[in-house]
């Protein structure tokens, strides 16, 4: 179990060093979609949340499970859907000038 | 399925999701971003779905039906209320990692299968979980002003707030000592419940974009923790992914506001408003529509500098309007980004871009100040604390510090808002007093509309 | 064990991405010297070479150990040695001009 | 000292490796990174040493003892001779990972401790590991001039070598079915030991480099498989890092020669030299020092352009005194670094470092090109390939395509090496017969010594 914790620390680490860089690259022009990109990666809680809702560990379990998955595909869906409807709107010149 | 082809599946997902936020770095790779993350995502939840331990279908299928149901139009909201819409997902998320994390908890207190790193770990996920939840739901609440958006603030706030906090640490350190402590659970999650209201109570409606950030560094936070819980690598990679993320936009916003975190969080700002203005009588030049519109036709270079007030006014699209007037004269007309202009990081450029203003013409804070000197005019469109030249020189002033777009040294400067009113963070701005300032006082929409119109053609008879 | 292989392989995927992006932004005035601090890196070796030599599985072993943490600490040794010495020598226009 | 304390350290020690790394990106942070290095292998040293299964540290002390005394003189071998130096050190790397895969392999043969993923795992190890180390060892040969430096061939020769390597994975293969049947192994071993001689005898001396950034990269992959065998992180993450430095340096060398890996590992490159060389009669200008010297003082601005003949010559130090005269003068001096001139990458860097030239006089070829036009005197010493135009145009060059620092547009050229013969690419440069280009002829360091001695008085009188 403890030797778990490590190597799950170290992985850890290396996602953070990961996330820093790469958000740290992200175009300024970019900053609103960002956020609601990383908002529906986010949700990535809904792993958890299905293994509850399809385990039978008895009904306290499962109405948690099932409310926990409506709330983390409320945010997929709205997540990646506006995120990709406010990057549609970025044109450089070329495609902008009629 | 494997457990081992389930885990694989997970490697080629967070790979996914990683090259989902490198395509994030240009504008034209960033579409591909958000495919890939669907693309990890899915499988994500379909390497989920083959897990060996899930038996039924159903209730996920509710969940992911009703998900669907309310997720689509929640997608659909207009982009002034992006902010809210973010901040009540993250209270989505953070609901989902607390309900996960509770009913861990009661699953492994029934089977007896409680350790001190699993209790350790469930512990902070479900404080992060549901401290995310409330704290969410109220920055939403303030920014839809559905909840008093002024810093609501009492006698030993900070001190109350912080012994909530410590009380729930304290509780959930014994937990993690003793896992079989039961009745400590429910009381960690009210405190955290409790404390994310109340932290976000004394925060003004305006610093909102930084705490939903934070809150947002929360959420991926409490991923990990799950993922720590699940002993699941692709859990904890998305959530430091998104721990990051928005770790890293509320110091670029506090970076650009010159402010601190703690000052952000405990500051109570914005609530000092009607204190700090002066009442001093200086004089301001107003200007017509027609004034501005031929100071205009004889620039040879433009600096449109927008802001919040272009924001509310949704006055883009009348922006893109002038700046085609003005391209077909053949002037250069640029737009001065500042970082935290608007509400939102990267708030102007998204609103200009649904205008279908090229990105190109938009241009960084840093990169135009060194071409303010030469500039002919440069148009304030609903800006104010980001040209406010006190940033600068003024030390007693709030925004001292605060790196701004140099407007006042352009030759002329035109200042399009609707009152001598001061911007969010309630102070004058001696801009608007400057001699080579003329002030066109209106809506924003409104303003340039005539301006167009004057440009155009309609006005140009007269 | 087959999970095991998983696990090594995620942090063998996270420590490209940080290795690939880390190593794309070392500066083209220090890639000579970039190419000795790697070698003295790839010594990490070392760490099974100590575990060989240190354990009791007979002679071979030993012996095998031994040589391998002789040739890992010529390159430790030798590798972090010259990389410092180069750089040494980087100096800008202040620290040079008399 | 338990298990979880050591991967604890472990830990540390990966993050000051990639630390080290990242300091790399600025040469006022570099000296940092060595220190983290340093660091981080000795946290990697010492958390081993506490490993549980340690019972004796006699053996290890040899190793450490022995190891330092050979290192520390390998470290004072002159600046020239460090691309054999990295490349004697990755043999020896590379023997380690050898070393240490076949003594698992016997040991776990012994007690049956074999399983299908160890066996696969210590396979690549073994193979990976000596490959380097023979290989690395010719390297090395061929750069010191002790082994051939031409390329050898001979008909079939990439069949031959590929079927030894096929065999070598085949064996593998079946050795990871069957990990008992253990006479394989020994065969394996010797296979890549060959396959390793083998690779490297057809290229020729000068792609060496190349090949040692492969080598470095194969090191760190065998560093991997060696953590996949241990089941160590630190090794995975070390050697993944080592892996994607070489495969990154060589993939830029490649592009910056416009060359294919496989162009470099199979093209036999630099054998057809003698035959490219055409016998057309030009003039060539020649001129003296005191010509030369009366030039450079009538510039206003001079870019130097190093080659591997500067580092032949060892004239790195006259070229600063030089630069100092220049300077002096107020003549605004620059270094112009091809990506690829010398021997390796980043050659031109440390020599100009050496001689204590400040690092920020030195330009990047794609930063000079378009001053080039403008530039008074390009001063070409001992580049050849870098400066030749004919990468520019003439499709049927082996160069063509190459990027190159565009001496030729510069107003006068002057050009120092110590014959008519060709650089590595062994082409003709017609830059030396173009009409605003002046020979120096002679060697680097006594030609340049000449012109310092004008400029600096001693032949002024004259
Ligand atoms: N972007 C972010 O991420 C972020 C995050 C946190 C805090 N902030 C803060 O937000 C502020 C942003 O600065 P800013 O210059 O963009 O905005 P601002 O300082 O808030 O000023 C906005 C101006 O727009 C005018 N306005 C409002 N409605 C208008 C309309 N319909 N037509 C024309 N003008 C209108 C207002 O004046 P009237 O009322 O007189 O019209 C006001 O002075 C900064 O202080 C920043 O620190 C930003
Ligand atoms: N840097 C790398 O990482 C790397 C890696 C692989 C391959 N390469 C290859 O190496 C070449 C490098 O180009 P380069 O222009 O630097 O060198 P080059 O093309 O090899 O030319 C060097 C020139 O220096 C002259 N020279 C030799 N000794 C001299 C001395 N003592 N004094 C004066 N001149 C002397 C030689 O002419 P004389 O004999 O007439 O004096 C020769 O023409 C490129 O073709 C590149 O592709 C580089």
């Amino acid at each position: 179990m403890q030797l778990d914790l490590v190597s799950a620390l170290f992985v850890f680490m290396l996602a953070t060093f990961i996330g820093l860089d790469v958000i740290r690259r992200v175009s300024r022009l970019l900053h609103t979609p960002l956020m609601s990109l990383t908002n529906a990666i986010s949700a990535i809680a809904v792993v958890g949340a299905i293994i509850l809702a399809g385990e039978e560990h008895g009904t306290f379990s499962t109405i948690l499970g099932t409310i926990a998955v409506f709330a983390s595909t409320t945010n997929i869906v709205s997540g990646f859907l506006i995120t990709d409807r406010m990057l549609k709107m970025f044109k450089k010149r070329e495609t902008v000038e009629r | 399925m494997s457990a081992a082809t389930v885990q694989l599946i997970y490697l080629v997902s967070t790979a996914l999701f990683i090259f989902s936020l490198k395509w994030m770095s240009d504008p034209r790779t960033a579409r591909r971003g958000v495919g890939a993350g669907v693309a990890a995502m899915a499988f994500a939840v379909g390497g989920t779905i083959l897990e060996p331990e899930i038996v039924t279908y159903k209730w996920m299928a509710v969940g992911f039906g009703l998900g669907t149901l309310v997720g689509v139009p929640l997608s659909w909201v207009p982009l002034t209320a992006v902010p809210q819409r973010t901040a009540l997902s993250h209270a989505f998320g953070g609901l989902a990692a607390g309900l996960v994390g509770t009913a861990k908890y009661y699953t492994w207190l029934a089977n007896g299968e409680l350790t001190h790193f699993r209790t350790g770990a469930i512990v902070a996920e479900v404080l992060l979980g549901y401290l995310t939840c409330t704290g969410s739901l109220m920055a939403a609440g303030k920014l839809q002003e559905i909840v008093p958006t002024r810093p609501i603030t009492y006698r030993n706030q900070n001190i109350i707030n912080l012994s909530l906090l410590a009380m729930a640490l304290a509780i959930g350190t014994v937990l993690v000592w003793n896992p079989y402590m039961s009745w400590g659970f429910p009381i960690v999650i009210a405190l955290s419940l409790l404390f994310g209201v109340l932290l976000i109570i004394p925060i003004g409606g305006a610093d909102m974009p930084t705490v939903i950030s934070l809150l947002n560094s929360y959420a991926g936070l409490s991923a990990v923790a799950m993922g720590f819980v699940m002993e699941n690598k692709l859990l904890i990679t998305a959530g430091a992914l998104d721990g990051s993320s928005g770790f890293i936009l509320s110091v670029i916003m506090c970076r650009a506001m010159n402010r601190s975190f703690t000052n952000v969080l405990f500051g109570a700002f914005g609530q000092v408003q009607a204190a700090a203005r002066t009442v001093e009588h200086k004089t301001v030049k107003s200007a017509t529509p027609e004034d501005a519109s031929q100071v205009l036709e004889n620039a040879s270079s433009v600096v449109i500098i927008p802001g919040y007030g272009m924001a509310v006014a949704q006055a883009q699209h009348r922006v893109r309007d002038l700046y085609e007037q003005l391209a077909r004269r053949g002037i250069d007309v640029k737009f001065a980004i500042h970082p935290v202009a608007g509400r939102m990081p990267g708030h102007m450029n998204v609103l200009l871009a649904e205008a279908e203003i090229p990105y190109d013409r938009l241009v960084e804070m840093d990169d135009i100040n060194p071409e303010m000197p030469q500039t002919d005019v440069a148009l304030v469109v609903g800006a104010n604390d980001v040209v406010n030249p006190a940033a600068r020189h003024d030390k007693g002033s709030p925004i001292y510090g605060m790196p701004i777009i140099d407007a006042d040294k352009a030759k002329t400067v035109m200042a399009i808002k609707r009152t001598m009113n001061p911007g969010f963070a309630g102070i004058e701005n001696e801009l608007y007093y400057a001699d080579n300032t003329l002030m066109l006082f209106g809506d924003a929409k409104a303003v340039i509309g005539d301006l167009v119109k004057q440009l155009s053609g309609d006005g140009r008879s007269s």
